[in-house]
């Protein structure tokens, strides 16, 4: 198996590096890639969409579709991991834990995740806010709100968080991160425009198509903000517990 | 207006069904059933209505997300090929949906010893309509890498689909995770060679690019088509890297086989002719390359062993997973034998065997969920306590030999036509003797359940939970979609001229004609 | 073609005629009065149906009905014409008397699962047929495999151990020529034809090799196994578990009937009696047939089990059916079609008559047969005419065409053929006439039955009567199936 | 000003990479987490130095940050993972022979 | 001015950075190692943040000013986390049975010294 | 030959990521531990987001934002096409990785979830050792 | 109460962060805001028992401990470079072992004060706190010495002082 394996990582290495002699310098200006697709991204984003980080705009609006499904390979991710998983609550009492429980809490922990979850939140709802002119977004976001969560559980354990954040609920809050994407995508079907095209919303919104394309893309972002904070937190309680949602790590 | 949105609805609606499932349905089985159902058939239905658009038109269809020009924005591209294989893709699961009913909760939510998940089902039938999205995702879309996304959706919910067949089904999916992972990331890497080269992901625009005599000679591109198809193969468990499939399909739940056996192969396979005719070209590939020859001798290879493995199963599932690598060599070959004829074959192919693959699995299903056996002295005596079931086995069986009027002769017909006509005498002989195993295998298996009286000396009998006494024909549930299944698999045969000649063949790349 | 003496769509109604008779016998399955009379309604139909065309067929027409198209410039199609109508009455009259015959046998024999055996003896039929009025080599492989399949529940039907191993290699001869030689010959027959259409001149353009020409034959030769050519022949004898009347059927009618039509149907409708003789095509086709006419019939002589020297009789006079065919010439193709139905005549006598003594005596082995003519005259009688019709005596119909064929061999100037013709008739009356001796000619002591012993139920004696009685007909007037063999070659 | 700026960040750099001795000799797991630690905390500040190299330090900030919230959440996690599984964050380490003094 | 206490607080928190890793190296046991790491990566982290802090005020606006109150902020984070992070891998290592060195030269470290 | 070479050597940022890229594959598909599989698979994947993000590398450009970041919400900024295109980086790169990295993430938690399972049903994740056992 | 204290710091912490002072934003402020308040407030603010007064006093209070505290780091630091630098052999310079001692804190705020500063002070680690006993690592026995009876008192002392009004006996 190791020969078998390197040969065929070399062999591959041998292909790539063939290639690379072919391949345009690093950061050439002029190399195809730099030139065709992008540059009208960098020229028309602010104009169009009225977003001036043209990362958020090719994600959240050019490139929207795939967007959408990349929260949905997250949603699914989640629903995987829960579904291999999570053990059936009736049982679980029977079962004798492999693990030894943690000796009391640990109140350092406890104390800094309390002042520093909070801060996380507000920093995390201020990235997913200003994804439009900063490097942020639903993304990113997300992932600081859904770590906030985990810091408690660190800190405290699974089930007390999972107090605060019920398991359902959980799983019900990614779904609906998701549907709040998909339904900015359709609500323009009704109102005349193809899938994902939040220009659109303009005459609900009352502001102009392109600032409507501005505000449907901080719209679906909140919806991945959502779902990726849920299933991060999500994925972190399943992995961490065996599905057991007890302990955690 | 619903006319101009059909594309995207078509696969919008599965979509819907899994945030429903998931939302709304969380407590009930049978509301989830029906959620799924529903949204099956009425994305079966949209898929229908584009098909008929197009024939109608004859127009192929860009419907553009957002709004966007391509090649800035995505677009979904359906021509007369993606049109059949979105009607494909969303009538099986349609289908298998319906089949669903009784095994699902019968099997899901106990995969590990004493242990009982209820919850699973709901969970289990949102990552189905995933599955579904991912599927009819890849088939739609004229963007590379959007592609890749789907492709990576339809690989994860299937991996817990088939991780939910418990026990040794979740080393056989850790595999197909690895290995699936490999496949999918070499595509990655063959995209992003090409877009460093053409700094385009679109397809149309990537083909219009790619015609430049500069990018024609570039080992870039070159590489980039090897890393695509290298990865696209790997998906599709083309020999010699099918490994992962036999016990990755085998070890699932009846349903996850009847749902993933026929459709991840064919949308792989999909795959592959979208992206050697619609980013890259025929001229390219078959005149410049012309690797062909190599890839044929390959495909012939993996006919044989996927046959000569199959005869040497006794586990039900199994046998018909090597039967599965066996039919990937037949259009994989089919599709580098570089003439319409073979490429017709291929493409009919892929809409033949996703049905008999179908019906087999499905039939196989309803014999394992009424006596708990997937061996093949399951089959004892099946014939006179399940004759439905042994019928729709007989000619799902027909059809992989590839008898007259069934669909599987059709097919044949054309790959062989195609082999002789590139003077393939390899492939042409692979085939054949691919056949004639089938027919070895499946006469077997008949034989086991025509003849009640001698499996019992024979067999294994005796140390079964079931009591064979009582085993009954499968619930209607099951009967409904295998019976229309096997009725399928006729009416595609007979209506083989319509199919190629009003679909299959209008696709055809103009470099091979 | 404005007015049609018969519905426009006959052909492909007769053949489905006993297809949609299969759902009505499964559902009054619990009445076997009602289940067979819609085997026999279904039988009468289909005769009359065969009949109505009949005489627009013999005024010289043929006529085609195209069902569909399921590939580029090939379509599934039925033709009539003379040997076609020929095979099809031939297939269509003996349903009937096997059908009277099955009821007979199998109520006598208290036989299980009478319901599916009806069922797959209607659907075999329909193969039957359709093979006859195949309009091209796809549709006469459609149904070809539509007959190996529909049988094997019936080669089967006792589905004991016996039953299992000659189903086994029923099937695999059947399906592995058929898959491995016949499917890819077609292949590349459409591939350098481009058509499938059956036409009395032949499909291959002039240009092609005589090395592919022959492989194809060859291939074609063995590939359509019903018609037994050794070595692909003995599933035959193996197919003899099956119930009496199945075998009947299956060595008279349906199946080996079905093999050498095909042959004869390839020969004369893909390559062409002309490029045969031409091409000398027809010397391989002879020396391939005359071996396996002279082997089986020295086999047969050994035999001691009736319906094994039967089985094997079967195998020498499809080859030479074959033979008359494929001399190529037009003595030789007209006796070889009407051949056809000489021997089924003939040979189906002589199984109803094996089948009358076993559901009468219990016996199987013509050793323990002496005597038997005493208790049984009709049944012996009548196997008396069948067995000369077979080896060719008068006043059997089988002399008529053993003479065509010799001459034919004349014709085609190919006289090592006219000496398999008299060796292989020796033969024939050196297996069969000791059985009728000993059934007649003993002594009361060597006699190996008591009185008890009696005739079987009318059901069983009367079809082989009948059949004597065809078979003594056609001697006296042959020009039936003649004339419709002669059509074939005065098209010419 | 900015060069010198430069000068840290490269010696900042280099001590970075020094502290990957410790990551690759470890001798125990726990040890190589320390050593990521700190190399994760340095790496905020890397970001910060790059931002304000490059004149958009307003951008590399935020990301900075976000940055050291999610390091200093994974050196938690690993903690509390090799916590649980002794076996494999001592995997060479001396064993502790007697227990604590209290 | 402003300069040169940036460059006094970068200096000081190389040096002490420095300080850190030698530690970070050379101390004997896990524990040990930890006081350096526990101390020294908190303190350098703050102080070249700082410094970094003052920089960006270097043309005093709003924005600057504002973008200096993160980084000043990531160090008051960085503060509360280092010794949170240290404690927990401290405790994790504790709990998991890691011997306190001792002085005796058991150690392979101590080969090292 | 030479000439190859060079341009090789010189077009460090390829072969540095190809490095990684063999390092992971060879991981995933030598190593018997499952979760080095998994490590293997996450180098694996960062390499090729390595490559994809140093294709969206452009000389003399910056981050893909235009405003300054606390600037007013609509402050329009005056520059020119020619100045965009080449004062900013190509933002496609980068979202087509952030999708990339999404999908990681996911196909490393399935795959974690799995190896958690495989330990619970056969006691070790070493893979021959789980051969082993099935073999049983 | 609490709920409107946590909205205002939030609410100025996130006018901070987002330096986008139109309407638009300063609502997406308030919301985001709001849903932090509405969410995290007991986490912040689990001691419902003070005044708001008297939390700004503690503020101030903590304010000028900080100093000392960022004093002792210095220290630490260099007794850390002290004693990795050092020639002379390390089994004279380095005793670190393990002790407990038992706080008089009451708070949990209080002590993980004590805590970090602990860690964060020359020659101890906090390895754990157990209600009101804390395990320490010393590295030297003078670290250990400083912390039982002299410095320890002197940083519980203060600390106590921020937190707890009082003052406790000891050096
Ligand atoms: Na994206
Ligand atoms: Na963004």
């Amino acid at each position: 198996m190791k020969l078998l394996s390197l040969v065929i990582s070399l062999t591959l290495g041998f292909l790539l590096l063939l290639a690379t002699a072919d391949l345009p310098d690093w950061g050439d200006p002029q190399s195809p890639a730099s030139i065709h697709v992008s540059n009208y991204y960098i020229e028309n984003s602010v104009e169009q969409t009225s977003v001036p980080n043209f990362v958020t705009s090719v994600l959240a609006d050019y490139r929207g579709y795939d967007t959408m499904f990349e929260t949905i390979v997250i949603f699914c991710a989640g629903i995987t991991v829960l579904t291999i998983l999570r053990r059936s609550h009736r049982q679980k009492k029977k079962e004798v834990r492999p693990r030894p429980a943690r000796e009391g809490k640990d109140l350092i922990l406890i104390s800094a995740a309390r002042i520093i979850a909070p801060m996380m939140q507000i920093f995390a709802l201020y990235v997913v806010a200003h994804g439009h002119h900063s490097p942020g977004g639903g993304f990113q976001g997300g992932v600081i709100l859904g770590s906030s969560f985990i810091l408690l559980a660190l800190a405290y354990d699974l089930e007390t968080i999972l107090k605060r954040l019920k398991e359902r609920s959980v799983i019900i809050m990614s779904g609906i991160g998701v549907a709040i994407y998909m339904g900015i995508g359709m609500i323009c079907l009704f109102l005349g425009g193809n899938f994902l095209d939040y220009s659109a919303w303009s005459s609900v919104l009352g502001v102009s198509a392109v600032e409507a394309r501005s505000h449907g893309m901080l719209g679906v972002e909140i919806g991945v903000a959502v779902t990726v904070m849920y299933i991060m937190f999500s994925l972190y309680a399943d992995l961490s517990s065996g599905g057991e949602m007890d302990e955690g790590l | 207006m619903i006319k101009e949105q059909l594309p995207i609805l078509i696969l919008a609606v599965p979509l819907l069904a899994s945030f429903a499932i998931t939302l709304f349905a969380r407590k009930s089985k049978i509301a989830a059933f029906a959620l799924l159902v529903g949204a099956m058939g009425m994305s079966f239905v949209f898929a229908i209505g584009v098909m008929r658009q197009i024939l109608d038109t004859g127009r192929v269809i860009h419907y553009h997300i957002g709004n966007w020009q391509p090649p800035f924005g995505i677009e979904l591209v359906i021509d007369h090929l993606n049109a059949m294989v979105l009607v494909l893709v969303s009538g099986a699961a349609f289908l298998t949906a319906i089949y669903s009913k009784n095994t699902v909760p019968a099997e899901v939510p106990y995969r590990f010893p004493g242990e009982e998940v209820p919850e699973r089902v709901p969970n289990y039938y949102t990552l189905y309509a995933l599955l579904v999205t991912g599927l009819l995702g890849i088939v739609a879309t004229g963007d590379a890498f959007n592609m890749f996304v789907l492709l990576e959706i339809s690989a994860l919910s299937s991996y817990a689909l088939l991780a939910l067949g418990g026990g040794r089904a979740y080393f056989a999916t850790f595999k197909y995770l690895i290995v699936g992972t490999i496949g999918a990331c070499f595509y990655l890497l063959g995209v992003g060679y090409l877009y460093i080269k053409t700094g385009s992901l679109n397809m149309p625009d990537l083909k219009v690019i790619l015609t430049s005599p500069a990018l024609a000679e570039s080992p870039t591109v070159m590489i980039a088509f090897m890393l695509i198809i290298t990865g696209i193969w790997i998906k599709m468990a083309f020999f010699p890297l099918h490994g992962w499939l036999p016990n990755a399909y085998t070890y699932a739940s009846t349903t996850t086989s009847c749902l993933v056996a026929p459709l991840m192969t064919k949308v792989s396979v999909y795959m592959m002719i979208r992206l050697m005719f619609s980013v890259f070209s025929a001229h390219y590939i078959f005149d410049r390359l012309g690797w062909q020859n190599g890839v044929v001798w390959l495909a012939a290879a993996a006919i044989l062993f996927g046959s000569i493995s199959a005869l040497g199963q006794t586990n039900l599932k199994r046998m018909l997973c090597y039967i599965i690598v066996a039919e990937v060599g037949y259009m994989v070959g089919g599709v580098w034998l570089a003439n319409a004829d073979g490429l017709i074959g291929a493409t009919y192919h892929i809409l033949s065997d996703a049905m008999m693959t179908l019906c087999l699995f499905m039939a196989v299903g309803a014999v394992i969920y009424k006596t708990g056996d997937a061996s093949l002295y399951a089959m004892r005596g099946i014939f006179r306590k399940m004759p439905v079931t042994s019928v729709v086995f007989v000619i799902g069986a027909l059809a992989m030999i590839g008898i007259p009027p069934t669909c599987g002769f059709f097919s044949k017909w054309y790959l062989v036509s195609g082999a002789i006509e590139a003077r393939h005498w390899g492939f042409a002989v692979a085939l054949l003797i691919s056949s004639l195993i089938n027919a070895v295998i499946f006469f077997r298996i008949i034989e086991i359940g025509y003849f009640p009286l001698f499996d019992e000396q024979e067999g294994e009998g005796g140390h079964h939970a079931h009591d064979r006494a009582v085993i009954a024909e499968a619930p209607f549930s099951m009967l409904l979609p295998m019976v229309l299944t096997a009725l399928s698999l006729i009416a595609i045969g007979l209506y083989s001229n319509e199919i190629i000649t009003g679909l299959v063949g209008r696709t055809i790349p103009a470099g091979l004609l | 073609m404005a007015t049609l003496p018969f519905p426009e769509a006959a052909p492909l109604l007769a053949i489905l005629v006993s297809i949609a008779a299969i759902p009505l016998i499964v559902l009054s399955g619990s009445k076997p009065n009602l289940r067979e009379f819609w085997t026999f309604l279904a039988g009468f139909i289909k005769l009359g149906l065969v009949l109505s065309m009949a005489g627009y067929i013999l005024a010289g027409n043929t006529y085609t009905y195209e069902l569909c198209k399921v590939l580029p410039g090939l379509s599934l199609k039925l033709t009539v014409d003379g040997f076609g109508m020929l095979f099809a009455l031939v297939a269509s009259t003996l349903w009937i008397v096997t059908s009277m015959y099955s009821i007979g046998y199998m109520r006598g024999l208290d036989e299980h699962a009478q319901t599916r055996y009806y069922s797959f003896f209607a659907l075999a039929l329909s193969a039957t047929i359709g093979v006859a009025f195949s309009g091209n080599l796809l549709t006469m492989y459609l149904f070809y495999e539509l007959l190996s399949l529909s049988t094997y529940p019936l080669v089967t039907h006792h589905q004991d151990q016996e039953a299992r191993t000659g189903g086994r290699k029923y099937l695999t001869y059947l399906l592995s020529t058929s898959i491995g030689l016949a499917l890819p010959a077609m292949l590349v027959t459409y591939a350098l034809a481009g058509t499938l259409d059956f036409n009395v001149h032949g499909i291959f353009p002039a240009e092609t090799a005589k090395s592919t020409l022959v492989i194809l034959l060859i291939m074609f030769l063995y590939g359509f196994a019903k018609a037994g050519i050794m070595p692909f022949h003995s599933w035959l004898p193996g197919a003899m578990v099956a119930p009496t009347p199945v075998s009947a059927l299956l060595h008279a009618v349906a199946v080996v009937k079905v093999g050498v039509f095909s042959i004869g149907r390839i020969l004369t409708g893909i390559f062409g009696i002309d490029l045969l003789s031409t091409a000398s095509l027809n010397v391989i086709v002879c020396v391939i047939a005359g071996f396996t006419v002279i082997v089986s019939s020295l086999i047969a002589l050994s035999q001691d089990n009736l319906k094994r020297r039967l089985a094997f009789s079967t195998v020498g006079q499809l080859s030479y059916i074959i033979l008359g065919i494929g001399l190529a010439s037009q003595l030789g193709v007209i006796g070889g079609m009407s051949h056809i139905a000489m021997h089924a005549f003939g040979k189906i006598t002589l199984f109803f008559c094996a089948g009358a003594i076993f559901v009468a005596t219990g016996k199987k082995y013509i050793s323990e047969m002496k005597g038997i003519g005493r208790r049984m005259p009709f049944t012996m009688a009548a196997f008396f005419v069948g067995a000369l019709s077979v080896i060719g005596l008068p006043p059997g119909g089988g002399l008529i065409t053993k003479l065509q064929m010799a001459s034919g061999a004349m014709q085609a100037d190919l006289l090592f053929v006219l000496v398999i013709y008299l060796v292989s008739s020796l033969l024939n009356a050196a297996y069969f006439f000791p059985i009728v001796y000993n059934a007649f000619f003993c002594t009361e002591e060597e006699a190996m039955f008591d009185k008890k012993v009696a005739e079987a139920p009318m059901l069983c004696v009367l079809p082989p009567v009948i059949t004597a009685a065809i078979s003594v007909g056609l001697f006296f007037f042959p020009g039936l199936f003649v004339d419709f063999a002669r059509l074939m070659v005065t098209g010419l | 000003m900015e060069k010198y700026i430069i000068c840290i960040g490269v010696a900042l750099l280099i001590l970075m990479l020094v502290t990957l001795v410790r990551v690759i000799r470890g001798p125990s797991t726990i040890d190589r987490l320390v050593g990521v630690n700190v190399i994760g905390t340095k790496s905020t500040i890397l970001i910060i130095i790059m931002g304000t190299l490059l004149g958009r330090v307003e951008m590399y900030v935020d990301i900075a940050l976000a940055y050291a919230l999610l390091n200093f959440i994974a050196s938690l996690a690993a903690a509390r993972f090799f916590q649980r599984h002794r076996e494999e964050s001592v995997v060479d380490a001396p064993q502790r022979q007697e227990g604590p003094s209290c | 001015m402003l300069d040169f206490i940036v460059i006094v607080l970068l200096s000081a928190g190389i040096l002490f950075f420095f300080g850190t890793i030698n530690g970070l190296l050379r101390f004997p046991d896990f524990y040990t190692r930890m006081h350096a790491a526990g101390k020294g990566d908190t303190l350098s982290t703050v102080l070249i943040l700082l410094g970094l802090a003052l920089y960006s005020f270097h043309h005093p606006s709003v924005q600057d000013l504002l973008t200096g109150y993160k980084i000043i902020f990531i160090a008051v984070l960085i503060a509360i986390a280092s010794p949170t992070a240290t404690h927990a891998l401290m405790d994790a290592g504790y709990e998991s049975g890691i011997k306190p060195w001792g002085g005796e030269t058991d150690s392979e470290e101590e080969v090292d010294k | 030959m030479n000439e190859i070479l060079t341009a090789i050597i010189a077009k460090y940022n390829y072969w540095s990521f190809l490095i990684l890229l063999l390092i992971g594959l060879h991981a995933m598909i030598s190593k018997n531990n499952l979760v080095k599989k998994v490590i293997g698979m996450s180098i694996f994947q960062s390499a090729i987001i390595l490559f994809y993000v140093s294709i969206g590398y452009k000389k003399g450009a910056t981050i893909p934002i235009t405003e300054h970041g606390h600037g007013h919400a609509n402050e329009v900024v005056h520059q020119t096409a020619a100045e965009m295109v080449a004062g900013f980086a190509n933002p496609l790169p980068h979202v087509l990785m952030l999708t990339a990295i999404v999908v990681g993430v996911g196909t490393l938690g399935v795959a974690l979830a799995l190896v958690q399972k495989i330990h619970r049903v056969y006691g070790t994740i070493e893979e021959d050792e789980i051969l082993e056992k099935i073999k049983e | 109460m609490y709920h409107l204290l946590m909205f205002i710091l939030m609410m100025l912490f996130w006018i901070l962060m987002s330096g986008k002072f139109d309407t638009f934003h300063l609502v997406l402020g308030a919301i985001s805001s709001l849903i932090v308040a509405w969410s995290s407030t007991d986490l912040l603010f689990q001691d419902r028992g003070k005044s708001p007064a008297a939390r700004a006093s503690e503020a101030g209070r903590f304010v000028l401990y900080a100093c000392w505290l960022f004093w002792q780091i210095v220290l630490a630091n260099f007794h850390v470079i002290y004693l990795s630098l050092t020639p002379k052999p390390i089994k004279e310079t380095l005793s670190p072992h393990i002790f407990n001692f038992k706080t008089t804190l009451k708070t949990d705020f209080a002590r993980f004060v004590l805590a970090n500063s602990i860690t964060l002070t020359p020659g101890t680690v906090t390895i754990r706190v157990s209600e009101d006993i804390f395990v320490v690592h010393a590295i030297t026995v003078k670290a250990a010495g400083d912390l039982e009876g002299g410095s320890i008192s002197e940083m519980e002392r203060r600390v106590a002082w921020v937190f707890e009004k009082r003052e406790i006996g000891g050096a």
